[in-house]
């Protein structure tokens, strides 16, 4: 299980890749039957408004905490082999990625809906706060997300 | 006693500030490290509140040396 | 839209960004902000037996027809950017990844919904047949699948 | 007429061929179709057909050219 909070930019694929590489080949060989996964990118529009950046700012310590439990209570939940949470934070230019969300198992129900309810969770309780810069020069905070379900 | 108070996003730009040490009396909720924090400002009630880095209600019972935070509506993901 | 059947190893993350850079990134500047995606990997034990190898037999033609059939009925029952289905055929060995699903829109509702209803789809009609070949050298036909909801 | 059969996976198996070309009268049946490929066997019910790769039923109407397949529930993914 891993959670990472990071101001850098990252490729989602090649960040499950290096994982895989490094967590999954070899503890769950032969083990793996579903990794289901959600990335989350930044669009350049929002309500009906144009969008050119975005501040992304947490809550250093509890945000890490929090992920850590989500991730613990999906394990409890659903049958996982392991779980990767990637977040980015900081500032972001639009196609970027935000966040990144993959589960393994052994079987695909419990990887599609690991994975479904780690984003929802993750969306209504972990303390990130987005704040948008607009194409006409405002800059706004999301004040919420769209539904998930 | 003394609590660390800290504020986010929205909330940190409203009071212009991004935390702050609240001297109190020894027996406090989180309401009144707010009022004192604030400087005696209502709280909205979407507000989300946390003690040491765990969800907690208005009316949790804070302790010295406690980080008690106060932040809009999460919007990650 | 891409659907895809072939007998060669695929390692699907590659596929996934490699079909981003050809079919999405420019397409879509802007316009992505969720990408779902599934992949079914090969285990090495099923029904409590163990398994070294598998035959993946299709319908040629028609098992084409119906992975882009349901391609389109996900793009009419969900607002989407694009789908990509890649599945493998042929003699496959464990931990061989078997199928991939990537979905991406603009919300994370649609794109987790439809990649979901696309496996169901896809494991409940489209004409493939696995064959175990078994570690005590048995062979034998899968009957069916495992319940996905 | 002339109707080209097909058989897949366990039933292309246990038939001992891939598919066969059939020429019956110019009224039937996938039903039909299936008694004269396999030479009078039960249907079991979990088979499942198609009339030129679109799924269909075992009373749908044959035509002259048609391509028809039989074979088990799909296991795929």
């Amino acid at each position: 299980m891993s959670i990472e909070i990071s101001e850098a930019a990252f490729n989602p694929w090649e960040a499950i890749q290096r994982y895989e590489q490094e967590h999954i080949v070899r503890q769950y060989a032969g083990k793996v039957g579903a990794v289901a996964t959600f990335i989350g990118t930044m669009r350049d529009f929002n309500e009906g408004d144009g969008v050119m950046g975005m501040e992304l700012e947490h809550y250093p310590g509890m945000t890490e905490g929090h992920l850590q439990q989500i991730a613990e209570e999906a394990a409890t939940k659903w049958t996982l082999l392991d779980t990767l949470i990637y977040h980015r934070v900081g500032r972001l230019i639009p196609d970027e990625p935000i966040v990144l969300v993959a589960v393994w198992s052994s079987h695909r129900k419990e990887a599609f809906e690991a994975c479904r309810w780690l984003m929802e969770e993750l969306k209504s309780k972990a303390p990130f706060w987005k704040k948008e810069l607009l194409t006409n020069g405002e800059s706004r905070w999301v004040e919420k997300n769209t539904a998930g379900y | 006693m003394t609590v660390s108070v800290k504020f986010f996003a929205s909330l940190r730009e409203q009071m212009g500030c991004d935390g702050a040490t609240v001297e109190i009396g020894e027996v406090a909720t989180v309401a009144d490290i707010w009022l004192q924090a604030s400087g005696g400002k209502a709280m909205l009630p979407n507000i989300l509140v946390s003690i040491n880095q765990e969800y907690c209600g208005t009316n949790d019972m804070v302790s010295s040396g406690d980080e008690v935070a106060f932040f809009p509506p999460v919007t990650g993901g």
